[in-house]
């Protein structure tokens, strides 16, 4: 299992903020094609990938118990 | 006071800023720099009504300190706090104060700015934008209710 | 308050930073930059003790309203308050405050260190620093008490 | 009569903040010529003068009734 957030415009295509994944290895892009085929009316292009809070390339496993956020472009400030 | 001040917190209460500037003020300060991010009512023509503004709170807050630990090693002897309001926010509101002290000016207002800059570019923040006739997620994001596809 | 505030302003009562945000906030304003010149103990090794401020008070606030209309000529849409405390100032207390209100914020950072360097240079304010040892009016004064003859 | 004002090093110097002085006709450098002599210990070099509250150049007429300042070098902030 991981668990996955969603902010901003990804959380309204969505309709929810989080769930969870059954999950027992991967990395990040694997999750995002999830993600993407799960939400295609979503744009995924210019998203980053966080792992546990921090942004990891695409390339990062990722492991059961993991939390995965999608990152939409920033407007804080 | 009662409670003590988080230097880098994301909060959905109002900012004071003079906590902030206080915060970082100490007598090896010669220079405090302060910004405001202030809700505007008017953006290109369109006006805006009020924002919201939403957080992956945990890792906003571990941004905000990862900058101000950047700041205090590019610029010694300077001491930073950032605060984000989350939430709905009024026109004239303050989303985003930013304190920077240092011994001499030109590190307090450099420190400053490149907080904000930074702010702008890595931490999990988003502004909704609300008019009087519609509503949208800014940055590039591509999800728009209104142009859904089915 | 009751009392309203001048926006350019010497005086010898303590600055309370947050009135001169608060009055160059407007609706149009997404950024306000503040700059206060707080005491340093310690400067080039040598412990200050307190300082103390004098002013050609009618013409130091002539020069600093001045610096504002430089301001809002040079960035148009900022708003500008600059006040400066004259008489004996203790460490870290706020001598001089600068708020600067502008649309967009890379207007109000730089508006905001334009005045803090006219300041510095045309608003007949002086400031004596007083050490454990001695004191001496600073800018580049050629009185000295201690090295007077006859 | 014109109306001298005194500050920081050179208030020191003069022992006093203001002072009359007897007035008919000059400019700035005649009344900065009146000062240096009377106040030999302090070092005019980089003074400035205001004239009723602005800074003039030294030819600057100075007439009855003006009020004039001798700027040492600022140092507000």
């Amino acid at each position: 299992m991981i668990h996955l957030h969603y902010f901003a415009g990804l959380k309204d295509a969505a309709g929810k903020a989080e769930e969870s994944l059954p999950w027992e290895d991967g990395t990040a892009a694997d999750v995002l094609q999830w993600a993407k085929t799960s939400y295609p009316a979503f744009d995924f292009s210019a998203v980053q990938i966080a792992v546990n809070e921090e942004y990891v390339p695409r390339t990062e496993p990722v492991k059961p118990g993991d939390h995965v956020a999608f990152i939409p472009p920033v407007s804080g400030g | 006071m009662g409670t003590e001040l988080k230097p880098f917190h994301v909060t959905d209460q109002p900012l004071e800023p003079v906590l902030y500037m206080e915060y970082v003020t100490h007598p090896e300060a010669g220079a405090v720099t302060l910004f405001a991010g202030t809700v505007r009512e008017w953006t290109n023509g369109k006006r805006t009504m009020y924002l919201k503004y939403e957080a992956y709170v945990p890792m906003a807050e571990k941004k905000l300190a990862q900058i101000g630990d950047e700041i205090t090693e590019k610029w010694p002897g300077s001491r930073v706090a950032i605060v984000h309001r989350i939430g709905e926010l009024a026109i004239s509101d303050i989303a985003v104060v930013i304190a920077v002290s240092s011994p001499h000016r030109k590190a307090a207002y450099e420190a400053n700015e490149y907080a904000i800059e930074q702010i702008k570019k890595v931490v999990p923040i988003w502004k909704k934008e609300m008019w009087e006739d519609g509503e949208e997620w800014i940055g590039d994001q591509s999800y728009k209710p209104g142009s859904e596809q089915a």
